[in-house]
């Protein structure tokens, strides 16, 4: 890293001078939070007695017989409470926002992962929350708004733009904007201006420390490959975090393909994006030829972003990390693979990172250890893959 | 001299004070936009703002966004941008200064050194990029510099303890943002302005113009006794939205009735 | 307990003479291979490796303020793998067949809930599975169905009867009958001929023994009240029966009262029905005037059964386990009432257990302690909450 | 003495094999039974079985089970069967054992001593309980004996040690079940009869009859020489839902094939 909220040329904060003030007043309140004993205990105290962490580290021994190559772990990310990595970072911030005295959360969200997972933080800690969401998402997603509501948390529609988690996150922007004084904007990834890439890597970093540790425990050492799925990239920085500085462990983030990457309709970003400054960070971003952002496509919601997070554009520049694109097909191919060889039904986001390992796996030793990073469960996205298949249902 | 400089000189000979309108370049189409640019300067626009279309404008309010929308809907693009300020250049508009209001990624892409190049050649003066504040301008203001094109700073009532660096920094006009949260019409201002402006105006080394919010004659006259320009964008976009391609005529009269009320 | 597979006058076999070998050599095997060590360990490291184990006692401090009486701790089964308690028990009935040299798993199914499990159970433990389940509710739960043939199960439709739970259950009776020599049945509770109740309740009973050792910890004491749902009534018995002998301990079953115990449309089997002899054991049963077997109602398909576990109905007969109904639109409140104040969406299942909760904590002294079993996650129920309330939600 | 008894009793003297048939009571209703017992007795059924429908047929196969959720549509009711049995007896059908063949549940719902007394007023000789193996059966055989109805054993190739115990304890005939699984009509057969047949006759105290799977006259030969009577029941069973109300002709004809079959 170069300057604070910097990764190399990536990062920043792109934002309007409406909001300089509210994310220096962030910064500050996380440097010193985070450092107080107390605050990480709170955190620590709701992440083990709430969320259910540490998550297992699972060896997937019928994965592992049936690729026959490395030996494989699944972090079982989708056994958190809500079903996925997403609680660690809304825990994090929804405890941060209580301690800076905040009355109100407020986020984005794309398919409602993290929408649900904000507003059972907001429940949790009694605050208010409101979450802003695409109106097409919400259409296509309205058991997640429901969900929300349920939850006790206010889901605004979002029409401009595409309607979509882009769009989202705009006007989260411009509600913050107007007030920051009384709002917290609990962002659902490793992306926006500094300190968010920052806090929110903080937050999900537990997932590669508990792997390291779990690791040592399990086989002595230290895994050879880690791989996770990127949407914005919090689970995979989450799980790469801890590995960056041990030069052994390969970082492998799986890149959403959609119908592939020779067509337009993908959000592999890495793969096809060009640097430009988006969401207050600079970083890498599928635009037009006039440097509109494009409309992005994936079966899977949650990589449905036409961004990446920061450090992600830096590692991939250092060439710390590979980014690799895995199509629909695949990863619905990966999603029943891992149903029918482990019984375990991953979410369709952490089949991409599945399908990577799929691949990566034979061509390592029988010695040698892949760390899967499971982001999240399946259940979801049961209905959609069906379709995918051709198949009618209904509930 | 740089146009903008220059225009603000001429205002504080004259005691008046700059009326600075803004609209998006391209909505409906570019034809109407110029005849918007020729009937506003016409009618007493001192400074004129070019929005270029972005898909995620995301310090705008639904009114810009929706226009930034049907420009780009319409086929606005930078080159089609700069071809419009060329023919304005070309077509009689020689002392009103131009300005780009634009967000960053539309310059990256354009090519940092390659933008300012077309700004200076086609006749823009100012830039100003709204996702890009004081801190981050280093990424292109040498560049600006280079091409003698003002990067226009902004301030906010949420500044504080920048407002000072901020001020000192700025160059052409301090852009200062009248209200929190994004652009769009608004009935009141909570911001207490006489201690925003006592402090702009104890570091300011430019004029400064107020902004954000300001959409009838009576706003503009009450702001305009805190600076020495004031800044109207939603509500001209409004009368573009609501009358299209024949926005020309309720528009220049409403810059007339801004400008009449902020000479008084 | 007076005679083995008797609890009191409940319970027995019976079951048509060519399944009484079966039932005698599952008996004889699970005598055998409960108590050696070894089958002991691996189902401790499915328990723990793969299901999740132990599952959390969280202390539901905003509940227990809200309520103002005892302390509140929920036992969060639905941490679990697959989202329920359901996976202790199809774990060890998995185990236990591949021990005994079947190869193939078959399973009853109602809204799916035992399908889902024991097809996961299946695709580990890499064994061949149908899972039997009505028509009617295949129709209703198409998603379920979706998700065991994604976990490579076969589900066979059962149109008999009222092509429900209790149909399906007669059905897998039926094709046991004619394999059983090859062929595991995985029952889905504590129900059935003896020696089911039994097997099922050991492999459940797990919840309680966590819990009072969880609570040891926590508090240094044994709970004052332990409240759970009851369908079959497996994880009422799992949380139950570590404490039977603790005469302190007040044991709280939540029966489905549908519309209400005093329409037809409930499935309050303790408070309704009457003894009788179904599915191969005596207990208690909702009977028609001529002795048929009732249909049942519940908003809770898991709770919509006409019968309940041999053992509960002892209980309830020797007045040490009581025995409540709880409507549909006092579940549905718990439901929302959990999730608002909590952040945690109950099974709709588990939601007639808060219901209890919320009468009995607040009678309870502030020193008490009272545990809620948790049996399951609330996403599945999403859908027909949001109906029941009148909203049109489509995914 | 109970006339199962008698009837085995007489049979062994003619040297004849049984014939034991089975329908649903009240499929599709109480008249086409009453019909269908009096021509099945009338073209050589020994012995007659009726099922008392249950919502539930735990032990059935689908033609059964249809069967008796038609029944149970219909109407069909304990006591009305009871009161069937009644008119039989008092029309003629005086010396034809009747068995009622039923689930446990219907029984004690009944309750059990009230039960076994309304089968001796009405005239039935024993009962088949599906669901009450051997162990079970003291659950109601005090009853069954206090009243002089026969509670018959079942005993299935799987029941291996049991034989013994079951074959010695039964009474009024034991009940062989030729096939695994439930009841219905089947191709062929997998169990060893030899082997199965020769150890429970080696403990039999009463005559035996198999059934279970039981389809043609071909088959019913060809296990009748295992026991002393062949049951009958799907097969009949199919013919009354393709017949209904005008299946008294048909499931007569097949009765009497039947019974010439197990005659030669
Ligand atoms: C299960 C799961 N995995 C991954 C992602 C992608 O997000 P990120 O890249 O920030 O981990 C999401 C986003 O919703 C998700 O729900
Ligand atoms: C979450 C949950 N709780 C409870 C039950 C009821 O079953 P039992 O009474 O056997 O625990 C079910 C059955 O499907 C269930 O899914």
């Amino acid at each position: 890293m170069t300057k604070p909220g910097r990764y190399g040329e990536f990062g920043g904060q792109y934002v309007p001078e409406t909001l300089m003030n509210a994310l220096i007043e962030l910064e500050a309140a996380y440097t010193k939070f985070s450092q107080e004993p107390e605050f990480r205990a709170e955190l620590k105290a709701l992440l083990e007695g709430y969320a259910g962490r540490p998550s297992m580290l699972y060896p997937a021994r019928k994965m592992t017989q049936d690729l026959g190559g490395a030996q494989i772990y699944l972090k079982r990310e989708d056994l958190n409470h809500t079903g996925s990595h997403k609680i660690n970072n809304v825990l994090g911030q929804a405890l941060l926002a209580k301690k800076m005295g905040k009355k109100r959360l407020i986020a984005e969200t794309g398919a409602g992962q993290h929408g649900v997972a904000a507003a059972t933080a907001a429940a949790l800690l009694g605050m208010e929350c409101e979450v802003f969401m695409g109106v097409e998402d919400m259409e296509r997603q309205q058991l997640n708004v429901y969900r929300m509501k349920l939850l006790g948390t206010k889901v605004t529609g979002v029409s401009s733009g595409t309607g979509t988690l882009k769009d989202a996150v705009n006007e989260a922007f411009r509600c913050w904007a107007g007030e920051a004084d009384t709002t917290f904007y609990m962002i659902g990834s490793v992306m926006g201006p500094h300190p968010f890439p920052m806090i929110v890597r903080d937050f999900q970093k537990v997932i590669g420390e508990e792997v390291r540790a779990q690791l040592a425990v399990e086989a002595g050492r230290l895994p050879d490959c880690v791989i996770a799925c990127v949407g914005g990239g919090s689970n995979a920085m989450g799980a790469f975090y801890d590995f960056i500085d041990s030069p052994g462990v390969r970082l492998v983030g799986a890149e959403a393909a959609g119908h592939g990457v020779d067509t337009r309709m993908n959000a592999a970003t890495v793969t096809m994006g060009e640097t430009g400054v988006f969401h207050g960070m600079k970083s890498l971003f599928l635009q037009d030829d006039g440097g509109q952002i494009m409309p992005v496509y994936s079966i899977s919601a949650g990589l449905d972003y036409p961004g990446i997070g920061p450090e992600h554009a830096y590692l991939a520049s250092i060439g710390r990390a590979e980014y690799l694109p895995v199509t629909d097909a695949e990863a619905v191919d990966s999603f029943e693979y891992l149903a029918k060889v482990e019984g375990i039904i991953p979410a369709i986001e952490s089949a991409h990172a599945v399908a990577l390992a799929r691949k990566i796996a034979p061509e390592m030793g029988p010695e040698e250890i892949l760390v899967i990073c499971l982001s999240g469960r399946g259940d979801k996205d049961v209905q959609s893959v069906a379709k995918y298949r051709g198949e009618n249902i209904h509930e | 001299m740089n146009r903008i400089d220059a225009t603000f000189e001429g205002l504080r000979h004259r005691r008046e004070k700059a009326l600075i309108t803004f609209v998006t370049a391209g909505d409906p189409d570019m034809a109407t936009t110029e005849a918007l640019v020729l009937e506003m300067i016409a009618q007493g626009a001192d400074l004129v703002e070019l929005g270029v279309p972005f898909s995620d404008p995301m310090a705008e309010g639904p009114i810009i966004q929706a226009a930034s929308a049907r420009a780009l809907e319409a086929g606005a693009t930078l080159p089609g941008i700069f071809d419009l300020v060329t023919r304005l250049r070309s077509g009689g508009v020689t002392e009103t200064p131009l300005l780009l209001m634009m967000y960053l990624n539309c310059i990256l892409h354009y090519g940092k050194d390659r933008f300012f190049e077309a700004c200076a050649r086609a006749g823009i003066d100012g830039v100003i990029v709204p996702d890009l504040p004081y801190g981050e301008q280093v990424e292109i203001s040498g560049e600006a510099r280079a091409h003698r094109v003002h990067l226009i700073s902004l301030v906010a009532p949420t500044s504080r303890d920048r407002i000072h660096a901020i001020a000192q920094n700025s160059e052409g006009f301090l852009y200062c943002v009248s209200s929190l949260g994004v652009t769009g019409t608004r009935a009141g201002f909570a911001t207490d302005f006489d201690a925003f402006f006592g402090e702009i105006q104890r570091h300011a080394t430019v004029p400064t113009a107020v902004g954000f919010g300001i959409s009838t004659p009576e706003q503009a006259k009450a702001l305009a006794k805190y600076a020495e320009g004031v800044i109207v964008g939603s509500a001209v976009v409004d009368l573009v939205a609501k009358h299209g391609t024949g926005a020309a005529a309720p528009v220049g009269a409403f810059v007339k009735a801004l400008k009449n009320a902020i000479r008084e």
